[in-house]
């Protein structure tokens, strides 16, 4: 979008007001924590604590994960910018029951670095906190290296699944262990064709050429695996997921993606990507797995994970046994994402 | 008039003239992080500046290294990001090292920044030669503990043009941490933008000593 | 947007392949009748039907509302064309169980026109069809003239509130009734900064000066009450939500807006406005209903009424009775809506 | 070489052209559309000729009525939209009208408009002077009503200049009906997108009848 008429008040408090507007959302089923953190209002004491949280500009998530049979509570960040450590620290004294907190990010260094300073002042409280980095990004690193991948839209099957894990979990361990299973599990693949911009500076985070599309681009538009010619869905939607069929094909920690398995699909849009473009592409998606007898036990489809105003979508893959597939069935509600007990199509 | 041994007033001087130059070099770091990364490197400096303005603006100090302390933690609690974290562990480490120090000297330049540089690495992990701030912190810590016999006048301008040659050598560097990561060897001719902000820092110490 | 960069196939069959990809995002829980229409797997025998429908383009609207306590069927129109009554008739005979059908769609002229003589096919047929047209967009014409409004964002509510009713209705008066009622109830203004455009051409709908809004605008983009400077969110969310107020003033119809009324608050984004800027815009309307004493029951926030990359928001308000109330209180699941049972804050 | 009582194959022969003129006039359509209503008309347009067609390439008549119903009846299910029901209806109502006979002249002219016309106004509720294709269609049935006694040439002649007129008179109109309504006095200065389409499709009749 080269017009940007976005509708703010003061470009440098959108976080702040945003977050205001997102416990609006919530209308009493979450409160504001500190400066700018989360929380549901009711978490049972002897919980064990579910955290999401990073920069903001990508609305509905990450704070709008949080929810029923979801997040507890989220730190939220400046736009694109990780909460720093004072924010995390509040919002994990809000959340803590007494049976400690996991982490469930995404994988960038800012929120790294900051979550952990964090961590540290929480364990300086006497609060255990554990963390799972969110890397699905296959465009970002090979599966050899999966650990130093970038979390993107991957994220809102992920923590569905944990949160619906931490309703039941007894320990940190035990939920740290569902955690790293629904991310190794979820492998993701993005494509952008124009970029989103800062509110406080209404500059594009990136260029790209009128007639190009980067490939495996990241959801703030970080460079992928290179730029192909702008094409058609049907042309471009088998190219991703074949990136998503390799890599669970190449990674030694998982079967391949093969006859007979079932996943759940996410298609997402980055913002500008109608869901008319996403409808599209999913009828090509759902065209390729039914060719290779992969069964969709369910579908997200929408702009959830997005980046402002850019133009791109993404594709999230996550492959089920019994023990997930019974946290998918749990109902979940929130701002960004919320479904009744079971399946579509059960 | 040069300046030798700053007072604690007169190094929160200093600092708040930081402050500024990297408020008004918004537009630079914005463009080198468009480069690179996601934009918002300018934006989020800015707001660490207002909030290190404030908290200097408001206090007084006895020590020089807690100046430096509070310019770091300033700038951790109001920015988030990967600066937000490095930076302010570079200041809150640095001026740590210095925080018994009632004037700031060569010797005070040197444990600044190579104990600032050394947390930072420890914190995230990157080396030099990863095309981040620290290849313009690590020279510029170098030239500081080589000039720790000079005046400080020397001491930093000599640290100052390490910090630039520095981040000039990031242009050629490959990224391998952070958002730019994926870039590769596209990553080649732009300087990291959290090196353009060192650069800049040590650039208007030295211009408020040296003047 | 300037520069279209839209993912698609033969732009000439977006409306095909969406509403294919549609009954994917189903996943099983819809079937694809006839030429484009869609309905649901397992309509009871003897339950009287739901039919919405209208000009594709709108996604996740109007064939998107299709789903569990919300619409049984929905008939499909090409972008922004209202369905043929082919389409009307096809999905009229699928969602038919005997009790007959109530067509509950907005007012425009192509949509009534063909949807009437869908209508007129389907009584051929010995289907019982009875209609009530969405009229919510109080830009559009003054109170005394309210059946002449376009109908707008309000569908939303509408349809989740007349779905839940459907659910019960022993007959299609029954149903009308709460429709009415539903649709008496439930009043939205927009706002847009920007156009969206048509795939088959790629020229945007419609022209508006860079530093303008235009107010009271349709989501076609048809004018509304001016334009007007651009402007931030805190000057412009209280002019909308007057337009509002008055209309419930004026109407002789309704009571006017007054303390102690609840609410439904449904905050839209036509397209390319963010979630970002819905949040900051919920904001200043929540702080305008608290200080009036007016009660929030339950909160919709989203890109739910689109229309293509169009820049523009709006606000829907649906005034509650304990009837309405307990329709509201059902759980819907859908590609576009879907809520648990209760409500936020309960 | 001008034409009198049209034959069902020279009607079907005209009406192609008439598919033909529209769609090439598509870019012209979705800008009347763009300005006053949601600028789909020319695409829907398109759509509907293409149907038209369809239907009357694979058909062979020998009612001319008949390729107008057929003409109407693949428009209305091929469209959807106002201008698919409100086409489809004027041609299937003015064809209706004229199903029993053999040959095209100004009477089936007169006849086919004048039904046509009379069911668009009851499916809809437009006047003329509400700013729609009605207010091509209106003059045109008027002047085709005059003209009965003259020849094919002469009638269709002045039933095409009398819709042009109707096109041109809607520019002064305010917009009461459809999606143009609320722009008010703003929609005074361009013709009504549907008015525009009749006064094409008069005119590309008019050139086949009088070559
Ligand atoms: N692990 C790291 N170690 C040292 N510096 C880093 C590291 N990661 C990022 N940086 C620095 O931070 C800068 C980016 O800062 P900024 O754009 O404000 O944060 P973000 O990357 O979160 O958007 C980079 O240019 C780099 O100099
Ligand atoms: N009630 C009506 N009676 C007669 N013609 C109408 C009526 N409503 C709309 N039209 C005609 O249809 C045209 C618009 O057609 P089109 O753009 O294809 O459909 P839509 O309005 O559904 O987008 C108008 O220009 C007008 O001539
Ligand atoms: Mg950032
Ligand atoms: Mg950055
Ligand atoms: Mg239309
Ligand atoms: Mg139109």
């Amino acid at each position: 979008m080269s017009d940007l008429k976005k509708l703010i008040n003061d470009p440098l408090k959108v976080a702040d007001e945003l977050v205001e507007g997102l416990v609006d959302a919530y209308n009493g089923d979450c409160i504001h924590v500190g400066q700018r953190s989360l929380a549901l209002r009711n978490i049972p004491d002897g919980k064990v604590a579910l955290l999401v949280g990073g920069g903001s500009g990508h609305e509905p998530i990450y704070h709008g994960l949080v929810g029923k049979n979801l997040a507890d509570g989220a730190a939220c960040g400046d736009i694109f910018a990780a909460p720093p450590p004072g924010i995390v620290l509040e919002a994990t004294q809000a959340v803590d029951k007494g049976k400690g907190v996991l982490y469930l990010y995404g994988n960038y260094a800012g929120d790294v670095m900051n979550f952990d300073i964090g961590a540290e002042l929480a364990e300086d409280e006497d609060i255990d906190v554990r963390t799972v980095l969110i890397c699905d990004d296959v465009a970002s690193a090979p599966p050899t290296e999966k650990q130093s991948r970038r979390g993107v839209a991957g994220l809102v099957p992920i923590v569905k699944l944990v949160g619906a894990a931490s309703q039941s979990a007894s320990s940190l361990d035990e939920l740290e262990t569902a955690a790293k299973k629904a991310c190794l599990m979820t492998r993701s693949i993005g494509v952008s064709m124009s970029p989103g911009s800062i509110p406080a500076t209404g500059k594009p985070t990136f260029d790209i050429a009128e007639d190009k599309i980067g490939l495996g681009m990241g959801i703030h538009g970080e460079p992928g695996v290179g730029e192909i010619p702008m094409t058609t869905t049907d042309e471009l939607v088998p190219q991703m997921l074949d990136y998503i069929f390799k890599d669970f094909d190449a990674d030694e920690d998982v079967d391949a993606l093969s006859e007979g398995d079932e996943i759940i699909l996410f298609v997402n849009s980055l913002g500008a990507t109608t869901m008319m473009e996403l409808l599209i592409a999913l009828r090509k998606a759902k065209q390729i797995f039914t060719e290779r007898g992969i069964k969709i036990y369910d579908v997200i489809v929408g702009p959830l994970v997005t980046c402002q105003e850019m133009a791109g979508m993404s594709f999230s893959i996550t492959k089920l046994d019994d023990e997930l597939k019974e946290y998918w069935n749990m109902s979940c509600q929130s701002v960004c994402y919320t479904k009744l007990e079971g399946h579509q199509g059960a | 008039m040069a300046k030798e041994q700053l007072t604690p007033a007169e190094t929160k001087t200093m600092m708040l003239k930081v402050a500024d130059a990297i408020i008004e070099a918004e537009p630079i770091l914005t463009d080198a992080d468009r480069a690179l990364g996601d934009g918002d490197h300018g934006v989020g400096m800015e707001r660490g500046m207002n909030a290190v303005k404030e908290k200097l603006e408001a206090s007084e100090y006895e020590s020089v290294g807690k100046v430096f302390m509070d310019f770091g933690m300033a700038m951790m609690s109001s920015m988030g990001g990967a600066s937000g974290a490095v930076f302010g562990t570079l200041f809150r480490a640095g001026g740590r090292s210095i925080k018994d120090s009632s004037t700031f000297g060569p010797q005070e330049l040197a444990n600044l920044i190579t104990s600032g540089t050394e947390s930072v690495m420890d914190r995230g992990g990157a080396k030099p030669g990863d095309k981040t701030m620290v290849d313009a912190l690590d020279p510029a810590g170098t030239a500081a503990n080589s000039a720790t016999g000079q005046s400080l006048v020397d001491a930093m301008t000599a640290t100052a043009a390490a910090g630039v040659a520095g981040r000039d050598a990031s242009e050629a560097m490959i990224a391998t941490m952070g958002r730019a990561k994926t870039l590769g060897e596209k990553s080649i001719g732009h300087p990291d933008a959290g090196a353009v902000s060192v650069a800049i820092m040590l650039n208007t110490m030295k211009d408020f000593i040296t003047s």
